[in-house]
């Protein structure tokens, strides 16, 4: 029942949205007011975990359910989503004041309806990981990808109204791709020896389910194919930095902490569906769409001109050490999940401060950021290192254990990308915050005030981020 | 003085509370820098001491080995441990008195981070000799490039400090890759070789191997004195702490003469780069590189020493190679002192803007030809004993018969002889360019006194040097065997190391050296009694009869180079663009000499650009058309599922048995049928 | 009951070509409305699902028909109207070569489905999987090759189509409140589509997106 | 070989004693080759005596350096004179090691000399410091490779046992590595003595001195200071080749305590005799001539490996 509760309520702060529209405090603290009901629900789910008041029953077969696996995403999202609506709170009033739509004559986007948007996409997100039905997944994910395209387009400008449709289309062809891969999957467990009874993940993957090889072959391929595309897998990964350089912040910090994440749940819940005949060449797919998204991430991360592009290259590169930690040392994937989801939504919040205090997204004509935003350029220096796996960081030691199972060649290359990645973002970070600051820096003095101020929940991330280091090191000193 | 295990732990704990503390609080009351200054630097000071007083028991193995679990993770501290701690903990100690007088002119307001930095470094560095697995290893190594980082662009107003501390920090993230490889590789079977390569990559980084060492020229200029003391002194030995600690076991032979073969390219180049050098502090950064391979020659021999079971061979050697690390991180941490002192009453570096610092800077200028003696290895200085074991190890290879090492042996002494030479020619270029002579360039009239403190940091070190001639022999004897026999590496012989061989002539040159001072004091006396007597009128410089010498006309510290760096081809050819003289009455002739390091300019740089040029042609695939996108998802989908296809075949030529189950379906699908 | 199936798959067949040589707009969602119309016939010729929530069967059959035969063509029209767009003009891939193509992936299809017997072993008809292949690649073809943004979002229609036809075609049912779910993320997507073409419209004054190519490394 | 350090002593005393008559001897040949009377053969003792006596001019210029480096020089060399074996009786102060000590000992003055020059700040001897640090860079590894070579064939590692060892005269190529191997030392003697083929101690053109032109500014002691350690260099490098030609075992040590005197002045003969001859080589020339003489060392240690059967096991 309580799922049920942690799909509807964000619906119900969403359906107060336009009806608060004229009071902007009330409006505003929706967010935070669905992020603190959410995180209580959690609360009160996980204290009483022996019955199952998670569950949803429809017709026999469970809808909602939480198990191990989607049991911590869950919570990541949750609270994600609670620290995001506390950086709303301050971060909306200030973004519409400093930072004009670029385009003239059009306004940036009414604020009830970003608050509708952002509750609706967070309650999809719950469903989508609550979500104990294939058809149900995607249903979710489908709606999440609606309630998100209206998010990018805040600013209303020309290239946000662009990198909406491209998100948009892209995002469901894959999802379609991906309905057409489930149906095939069923169909492929139809006519095997013994029927799954319905599409739900507990009747799919009952012991005595049996999948036809060749048919479930082609359903993964188009599984991994749509929720690759939704994950920014490789050769599919071409609407993320188009559509990250140009959403603002906290909707960009949502993307790639949450829903990613989701995506990546769905294929790992295709990947263990996979019958053990199958396996290996779902292990060598993923490692092949892994490492070509590290090996694009890496060169097109160097000489990135858009720190927002960048960080989207760097979200691919995540994603695809996802992949490949799927498929080699599943133990570290919970981790490195939580871990970059924590450092990118610091990342982006920091960018929405950059954005807000310089009102560009060009990183040659952002510099001096210590003189001008201290807290900013210590963060997003701090940042920098979290992300790209040095020590402090949990990032590291998912890294080291993923390079001790690879492959020795495959760790070699992997390394050298990473190293590549380390250079190029080193560098772009590096020139934004060093240097002397630009003449004209002192006019925006008050958005720079404004910036400062917003920094108090990306430096409690980075603090999440050193204790989460701390404990991971010490995970690891058991583990080997 | 038995420490017990306890005050061992407590000890530690202090050193690192200390430390980190003192970091942060300094820190966080950078807003008054003088609070921060005091507080950053005693607690340097005091974290240093306290780190010496748990070091030297450990190093002089009067106390036995202490393993400490700290915040969860094991740290022990061995002789090998506390041998290279104590280089990081004088070094400190020294580099953090001299900062106080450093930064006094210099960034004065931002004290507060400088301390946050140093501290955590010292710290770091502290860390890496003291980690006992390799995952603290490599969280502190890593800590470690990053706060050194931060010291290194301290003043990143300038755009080459940036570039420098930006190259810097790719060398160490490139290190610790290595490392992580080397780890994750060892236990992989059949690819120890590999291991064993990355784990010399990954440590040749942080020593500066020959082509490895391109970071080090730049970042050392980059950082402030104290700081860059610190790094070429202390920093880079624990590179070879860790190649001495961490490498996975490896035949001796195949150790030896790699160590052989880098440390000799390594010296070499080292020198002969530092020849040309324009820049005082690139010319010490480049005579580190130098006297790193000359470690590494000493390592080398040892290693082969022991790979043909010959004692006297081995205990030279490796011996000599530890000792030389000593010596040089003493002597080196004062040259780049004293070049700190230079900056801050000239404001430059160039040497052949300098000039007629002696009258100014008497004390400084005298340590600093001091030690620039010492550390080209002329005898009174500490640094010959450690080159004259090396020779002896060279030279018992010479007589072991075996005639590959014999012949290696020699090339070995020869090539020291020549990079010996080659530094007296270095130094005696940055002494005189320097120091002597008239002034090259304008400088304010009234010189301002010496910094007491920084005079204060250099006796300290050079007093270290000089007190370190009388106790090698004891060094000797009883603490390097010791020392040696912790290394996994070297400890694993079953035939133990005695040092007896090298002890006498340690103990005669030690004599020697004292007797050549005290004649030296002995003649200057007699000089002194001669010419009280007799009249002392001065005058100008003989310069064959010409009375008007100007500064211009002196020999500036390239031209002084200049026959030995044409000789190695170093500003020869593209390097030199000259303005020739025309004509009867020349208007202009101007030489400019620019000397690139052969490492970055012929692997580093062609090493960037392909990587550029692949990212300019992989960056068409993000052009920004819709379709294309939308093409690139459907030829993907499309290649996976022939590759599913294919990889089924197989499995689908078979004729499978129809599964019963299949007719039962169409049985309840037929009563639809009307 | 299999004749009116086979019926129904090749008229969807045939609209596949249809479907690709128009070049009026407002012809080509006609074209869409019949083929939504055609797809909502399709679970009549079907099995019944065995456990007899006939009734469920029936409404998820009535509202697609209402939804993929009415409202969402009314939608299209209603869009193509408003901004007055009326052909497609020189779409990147010609019309006679579109055909062409089309005709080849259809042969494709043929030949798919024969290769792997197991799909009609159990019961369904042989045409359904080449139905839906090539109901699919028409709409991929024509979301890669038309420029105009109606026409991409007509291709999306096309192609959920094709994956429906598969769905009904091979008679899996997944549950009353999952069928729903996929016909309102549907019609939402199209909507949604619609506004952003009207909003494009409005700023670029044209919706052509191929020249929407600003954003790019 | 009996060893009686009495001639030791002695030859310590003749060497600190005689050492500038060498040179008078060299100017003497010098002079008797072009048909003068030439200066007497106790000239250089009176210019030391007449320099002693003198006071001293000392530039503005210099901060110091310039004071201290001749005293250096001298307490190098005379440091380095207890090593050698005169008379072919091992030295009482010899250890393993010490033929470095010896020639880092030579190199520690060389370093006070270009100090000194340079703190002068005078072009010409900023000129002269650059080449002699040149060419005394690049005979230090000929230098060295000598000394390898001593090491192997008297199989020790101090230089007393390496120059009087009994040579075993039966193995004709060990015999011929060790003339070549003198030779070299011969070359480093002329090279280090700034002696005529490398440079000209008696020419007046500033341009083309090397040793000359760094002691330009010195004057009274200090020039009496090193023109003595001059003269002692020249005497011990001399010494040097001549303990290497004379076996060890040839004759009571009273012999060769003369034998290895007269070695010494014939010597000093050959110097004069090549100097009246030959001329100054170009300075590009030089580098190419000091490679060769490492390489020749190096070929004189591959002959005595070989001669000797391939290393004595």
């Amino acid at each position: 029942m309580l799922a049920l509760l942690m799909v509807i309520l964000p619906l119900l702060f969403a359906a107060a949205a336009p009806i608060l529209r004229k009071r902007p405090l009330a409006l505003y603290s929706l967010l935070p007011a669905t992020g603190v009901s959410l995180c209580l629900v959690l609360v009160a789910g996980l204290l009483y975990p022996e019955q199952d008041l998670f569950c949803l029953y429809l017709g026999g077969t469970p809808i909602l359910a939480v198990d191990a696996v989607n049991r911590f995403f869950l919570q990541l999202i949750a609270g994600l989503f609670l620290v995001i609506s506390i950086y709303t709170f301050f971060w909306l009033p200030a973004a519409q004041e400093h930072n004009p739509p670029r385009t003239p004559g059009t306004r940036t986007m009414h604020r009830y309806l970003f608050v509708l948007f952002m509750l609706v996409f967070v309650s999809m997100m719950n469903l989508s990981i609550l979500s104990a039905h294939f058809g149900l997944l995607w249903v979710a994910i489908e709606a999440s990808t609606l309630a998100s395209a209206p998010l990018i387009l805040f600013h209303c400008s020309e290239a946000s109204l662009e990198a909406m449709w491209k998100y948009l289309l892209l995002c469901s062809i894959g999802i379609g791709l991906a309905l057409f891969g489930i149906l095939l999957l069923a169909f492929a467990g139809k006519i095997s020896a013994c029927p799954p009874a319905s599409l739900g993940f507990a009747d799919l993957s009952a012991p005595g389910v049996i999948f036809h090889p060749v048919w479930f072959k082609i359903g993964f391929v188009f599984c991994l194919v749509g929720f690759g595309t939704k994950m920014g897998l490789a050769p599919f990964h071409s609407w993320m930095p188009d559509a990250y350089s140009e959403a603002p912040a906290p909707v960009l910090a949502l993307l790639s902490g949450a829903l990613l994440n989701c995506c990546l749940l769905a294929v790992m819940r295709t990947l263990n569906l996979a019958p053990e005949a199958v396996l290996p060449f779902c292990r060598t797919l993923l490692t092949i769409l892994g490492m070509l998204s590290v090996l694009v991430a890496a060169f097109l991360i160097i000489r990135q001109k858009d720190f927002k592009r960048m960080l989207a290259y760097s979200s691919i590169e995540h994603m695809g050490l996802c992949a490949l930690l799927l498929c080699y040392c599943q133990a570290a994937l919970s981790t490195h999940v939580i871990a970059h989801a924590i450092c990118k939504m610091m990342l982006f919040l920091l960018a929405g401060n950059i954005l807000l205090a310089y009102d560009t997204h060009r990183i040659n004509s952002v510099t001096g950021m210590f003189r001008t935003l201290p807290r900013t350029a210590c963060l997003w220096l701090f940042g920098l290192f979290a992300i790209c796996g040095t020590p402090p960081s949990p990032l590291f030691v998912t890294e080291y254990l993923l390079v001790t199972t690879l492959p020795p060649l495959l760790a070699i290359l992997l390394l050298v990308l990473l190293f590549i990645v380390f250079a190029g973002m080193s560098y772009a970070c590096l020139s934004m915050t060093m240097g002397t600051p630009a003449p004209d820096c002192h006019e925006r003095q008050t958005a720079q005030a404004a910036a400062e101020q917003l920094t108090i929940v990306p430096g409690a991330a980075a603090l999440g981020l050193l204790i989460l280091g701390y404990i991971t090191v010490l995970w690891m000193k058991q583990l080997l | 003085m038995l420490l017990s295990a306890l005050s061992c732990f407590i000890l530690f704990a202090a050193v690192i509370f200390l430390l980190f503390f003192g970091a942060v609080w300094s820190w966080l009351c950078r807003r008054q820098p003088e609070r921060a200054k005091w507080l950053g630097a005693l607690s340097a000071m005091l974290g240093c001491c306290a780190g010496t007083a748990l070091a030297l028991p450990a190093a002089a193995q009067w106390v036995p080995t202490q393993h400490f679990a700290f915040l969860g993770l094991h740290w022990q501290i061995d002789a090998l441990a506390g041998f290279f701690m104590l280089p990081v903990l004088i070094l400190g100690l020294a580099a953090a008195v001299h900062s106080l007088g450093y930064l006094k002119g210099h960034d004065e307001h931002r004290q507060g981070t400088y301390w946050f930095f140093f501290n955590l470094t010292l710290l770091a560095m502290l860390l890496v000799c003291a980690a006992a697995t390799y995952i603290e290893l490599l969280l502190s190594w890593e800590l470690m490039g990053i706060m050194s980082f931060a010291l290194v662009a301290f003043s990143f107003r300038e755009q080459e400090v940036r570039q420098a501390a930006w190259v810097y920090l790719l060398a160490c993230h490139a290190g610790a890759v290595f490392l992580i490889l080397m780890f994750a590789l060892s236990w992989t079977p059949g690819y120890t070789g590999t291991a064993i390569a990355c784990g010399l990559l990954g440590f040749g980084l942080k020593a500066g191997f020959p082509i490895l060492h391109v970071w080090l020229p730049e970042a050392h200029p980059a950082a402030p004195a104290p700081v860059s003391a610190i790094m070429s002194a202390a920093m880079l030995n624990l590179g070879i702490y860790g190649i001495l600690r961490f490498l996975p076991p490896v035949s001796f032979g195949l150790l030896g003469w790699l160590l052989l073969a880098i440390g000799l390219s390594g010296a070499l180049l080292g020198i002969i780069l530092a020849l040309a050098q324009v820049n005082l502090k690139r010319l010490l950064a480049y005579s580190s590189i130098e006297n790193m391979g000359i470690a590494f020659l000493g390592l080398g021999l040892g290693f082969l020493g022991l790979s043909q079971q010959n004692a006297a061979m081995a205990i030279c050697g490796l011996g000599g190679g530890l000792l030389h690390l000593w010596n040089h991180a003493l002597l080196k941490g004062t040259l780049f002192l004293l070049s700190g002192a230079v900056f801050k009453s000239t404001g430059t570096l160039s040497i052949d803007q300098m000039g007629g610092l002696g009258k100014d800077m008497p004390i400084s200028k005298s340590l600093f030809i001091t030690n620039a003696a010492a550390l080209s290895g002329l005898p009174p200085g500490n640094a010959f004993l450690s080159e004259i074991m090396i020779y002896l190890a060279a030279f018992q290879g010479v007589l072991s018969g075996n005639q590959v090492i014999l012949a290696a042996a020699i090339i070995a002494a020869a090539g020291l002889a020549l990079s010996g030479g080659l530094a007296a020619a270095a130094f005696c270029k940055a002494c005189a360019a320097v120091f002597l002579g008239l002034p090259r360039s304008p400088r304010d009239p009234e010189p301002h006194p010496e910094c007491r403190l920084m005079l204060g940091a250099e006796f300290f070190l050079s007093a270290l040097a000089l007190v370190g001639i009388i106790f090698t022999p004891w060094l000797w004897e009883s603490v390097l065997p010791g020392v040696l026999q912790q290394s996994p590496l070297i400890g694993s012989t079953n035939w133990p190391l005695s040092a007896e061989y090298g002890s006498r002539t340690l103990a005669a040159v030690r004599n020697f050296s004292f007797a050549a001072i005290a004649l030296i004091a002995a003649l200057s006396y007699l000089r002194h009694r001669q010419l009280s007597r007799k009249t002392l009128d001065t005058g100008c410089t003989w310069d064959c009869g010409y009375a008007l010498p100007t500064a211009r006309m002196q020999y500036t510290g390239t031209a002084f180079t200049q026959p030995l760096s044409d000789y190695f081809y170093l500003t020869k050819g593209q390097n030199r663009s000259t303005i020739p003289v025309q004509g009867y009455f020349p208007q202009k002739a101007a030489v400019s000499i620019t000397v690139s390091d052969p490492g970055g300019h012929l692997v580093w740089h062609p090493l960037s650009r392909l990587t550029a040029r692949i990212a300019e042609r992989l960056r068409r695939i993000q052009s920004g058309f819709l379709h294309l996108y939308i093409l690139m998802i459907l030829i993907a989908l499309i290649a996976m599922l022939i590759y599913a296809v294919a990889t089924s075949l197989p499995a689908a030529t078979t004729p499978e048995p129809l599964p019963p189950a299949i007719g039962q379906m169409h049985q309840n699908s037929a009563p639809l049928q009307p | 009951m299999n004749e009116l199936l086979n019926l129904i798959l090749g008229a969807l067949l045939v609209l596949n070509l249809l479907l690709v040589s128009a070049s009026r707009l407002r012809h080509c969602i006609k074209l869409v409305a019949i083929q939504g119309v055609l797809l909502g016939l399709l679970p009549l010729a079907c099995a019944h699902p065995a456990d007899g929530h006939t009734w469920q069967f029936l409404l998820v059959m009535f509202l697609s028909l209402i939804i993929k035969g009415g409202l969402l063509p009314y939608l299209l029209l209603y869009t193509t109207r408003r901004i007055n767009v009326r052909r497609e003009l020189e779409p990147v891939v010609g019309y006679s070569l579109s055909l062409l193509i089309i005709l080849a992936l259809t042969g494709g299809a043929f030949w798919l489905g024969s290769v792997v017997p197991t799909a009609v072993a159990h019961g369904a008809s042989p045409l359904v999987l080449p139905a839906a292949l090539s109901t699919i690649s028409t709409g991929l073809f024509l979301m890669v090759t038309r420029r105009k943004a109606i026409t991409q979002v007509m291709g999306f229609l096309i192609f959920e189509n094709g994956v429906s036809i598969f769905g009904t075609g091979m008679m899996i049912h997944n549950g009353l409140l999952v069928e729903l779910g996929l016909l309102l993320d549907i019609f939402a997507l199209v909507f949604i589509m619609g506004i952003a073409v009207f909003n494009i419209n409005r700023s670029f004054r044209h919706i052509d997106t191929h020249s929407l190519n600003a954003l790019g490394d | 070989m009996p060893q009686n350090p009495f001639f030791w002593w002695a030859g310590l005393l003749a060497a600190l004693l005689l050492a500038p008559l060498l040179l008078g001897v060299i100017n003497k040949t010098k002079a008797c080759f072009v048909g003068r009377q030439g200066p007497s053969l106790l000239q250089p003792y009176y210019n030391l005596h007449k320099l002693f006596r003198r006071g001293c001019i000392r530039t503005t210029v210099s901060c110091g350096p310039l004071a201290w480096a001749p005293g250096i020089e001298l307490s190098a060399l005379l440091l380095a004179v207890l090593f050698l074996p005169y008379a072919n009786q091992l030295s009482p102060f010899a250890f393993a090691g010490d033929a470095f000590f010896f020639a880092y000992l030579l190199g520690l003055g060389r370093f006070a000399l270009i100090i000194g020059a340079l703190d002068t700040g005078s072009s010409f001897e900023g000129m002269g410091a650059s080449r002699e640090v040149q060419f005394s860079a690049l005979t230090e590894g000929a230098l060295f490779a000598v000394i390898g070579f001593l090491a192997f064939a008297s199989r020790s590692l101090n230089l007393s046992e390496m120059l009087s060892c009994p040579l075993p005269s039966n193995i004709p190529t060990v015999i011929a590595a060790v003339i070549l191997a003198a030779g070299i030392a011969f070359i480093i003697m002329l090279v280090e003595n700034c002696r005529v083929p490398f440079d000209d101690p008696e020419t007046h053109l500033e341009l083309t001195m090397i040793h000359e032109a760094m002691i330009l500014d010195y004057s009274g002691p200090d020039l009496g200071f090193i023109l003595y350690s001059a003269a002692l260099k020249l005497w011990l490098m001399t010494a040097l080749v001549v303990l290497m030609l004379l076996p060890g075992d040839l004759a009571p040590p009273g012999v060769l305590f003369i034998l290895h005197l007269l070695g010494i002045f014939l010597g000093g003969v050959v110097i004069g005799a090549i100097e009246a001859v030959s001329a100054r080589f170009r300075f590009l020339k030089l580098p190419q001539f000091l490679l060769g003489a490492l390489c020749t060392a190096l070929i004189a240690l591959a002959l005595t490996v070989i001669g000797t059967g391939g290393g004595l096991q």
